[in-house]
């Protein structure tokens, strides 16, 4: 039930259990923070495609993981929301708008290398 | 089983009520779309015993009304109360440090959505979801 | 306790100290506005890895410099941010918007030359 | 040292208020990201004095509940008192030309956080912050 992290690249890439409590969220987060500093990773993908549900509280903790890594100079693109997942946010109210989001994994991975590049034009 | 209870203290609590409700709904012929909405409201109400109340417990019941099937979930606390209900209902009023979407989302999420509190005596959310005919 | 602000090639670098008083703030933003002048300065890199927190009024000023030098024709990227200095700025609620955002000096460097190849595509 | 005492007047007592905070919570076993923390929100609140309220006082205080440590900041002015504080809490107010996240944030980012002000007579800030166990 802990998330995993994996470098790809010049990118992470997280893939998050079926549910977190506080302390996987917090795991999750220094996990992140730390193994950008230390690939001096360009970006992470946060994969939720294994969440059961994405309720106010994980919308908010990953908001605020995108925006963490965002102020270390690395973008973030969360995937795999489920139409089901995406419906019931929606009712509640609620959006992404510091992540960018995308289909899956590939998809996910593809928008980085694009706002890399348009970040630095050069890098492949 | 067409009945449940769930003890919610802890944050673990909260997945487990979550999967209690998750379980008998979907016995009960609910959709998967209906079983995430189903399953994303007992989470905030769920969050919010834990939050603020220090807990509470949390009654699953199945519903027959005719031919109509349901589900409701009775989510009660002993915890402080709720001093002004018509702010708590509106988005994105929080007195944490949280979103204040959980109350007007869940009934959102929901068919049928009733909140009662007292100051000091606690708080009960009823809610119904029905299975589309 | 007073910023440095360094020339490099084209670019210039600021180091600011532990802390900034008001009139340190208002000398840094001298300080770099001048000296993107006088050496046609096309970037600067604001490097704050010392600074011992970011609060609000500190986020406020620097989105401010990077506007002057933004409406000078310099690019402006902020490096150094910790991963402590960020989660407590994502929980106060602050967010760069107007300054970009890379891991440290190296990397703002390479950030700026490529900013500066989009912006002029004939300049080295 | 498990108190502490800062007049907080002009700008570079904001710097000395948040050193002091930072001295003492680190002697009581804060991790280095609750000590940045700690320093970001009495930043906020010494700023605030600073900029509405001609200045004031900080009071530190080592905390001890059973075995749970923490730190509790009393920051005390006898400014001109804030008239809505439910206004003055809420992300993005500012009488000023700021960012209105100065009380909010600070909220956020302690544990514990209350603000008593009388309108001609001052404003109080009580934080705190336990050691996470
Ligand atoms: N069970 C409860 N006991 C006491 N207060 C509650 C309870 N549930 C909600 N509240 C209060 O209602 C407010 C709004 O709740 P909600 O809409 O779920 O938003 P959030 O949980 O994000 O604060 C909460 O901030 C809290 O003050
Ligand atoms: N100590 C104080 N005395 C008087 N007014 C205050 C004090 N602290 C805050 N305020 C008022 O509350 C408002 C909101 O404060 P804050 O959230 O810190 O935002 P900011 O400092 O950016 O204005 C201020 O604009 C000011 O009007």
């Amino acid at each position: 039930m802990t998330p995993r992290v994996l470098k790809q690249g010049q990118f992470l890439i997280a893939s998050l259990p079926d549910a977190l409590t506080d302390s996987g969220w917090r795991g999750l987060r220094d996990l992140l923070m730390e193994q950008v500093g230390k690939h001096r990773s360009l970006g992470a993908v946060i994969d939720v495609s294994g969440m059961e549900v994405m309720d106010s509280y994980a919308t908010r903790l990953l908001e605020g993981i995108a925006r963490m890594l965002s102020l270390r100079g690395a973008a973030c693109v969360v995937v795999g929301i489920s139409p089901g997942v995406a419906f019931a946010m929606t009712r509640l109210g609620l959006r992404l708008s510091t992540a960018d989001t995308a289909l899956d994994l590939d998809d996910g991975l593809e928008l980085l290398s694009r706002r890399v590049r348009e970040k630095r034009p050069h890098v492949r | 089983m067409s009945a449940d209870r769930v003890v919610v203290r802890h944050e673990a609590d909260i997945i487990s009520a979550r999967q209690s409700a998750r379980g008998l709904a979907a016995t009960l012929g609910f959709s998967e779309s209906d079983l995430i909405l189903i399953a994303t409201a007992i989470s905030e109400v769920a969050r919010n015993m834990v939050e603020y109340a220090h807990g509470g417990e949390i009654a699953l019941r199945a519903l027959q009304e005719g031919s109509r099937r349901g589900l409701e979930i009775v989510a009660r606390d002993e915890g402080p109360g709720i001093a002004d209900l018509q702010l708590a209902m509106q988005d994105g009023y929080s007195t944490g440090h949280s979103l204040g979407l959980g109350l007007p989302g869940a009934r959102r999420l929901m068919d049928e959505f009733q909140i009662d509190s007292r100051l000091g005596a606690g708080t009960t959310v009823v809610m119904r979801k029905w299975v589309l005919g």
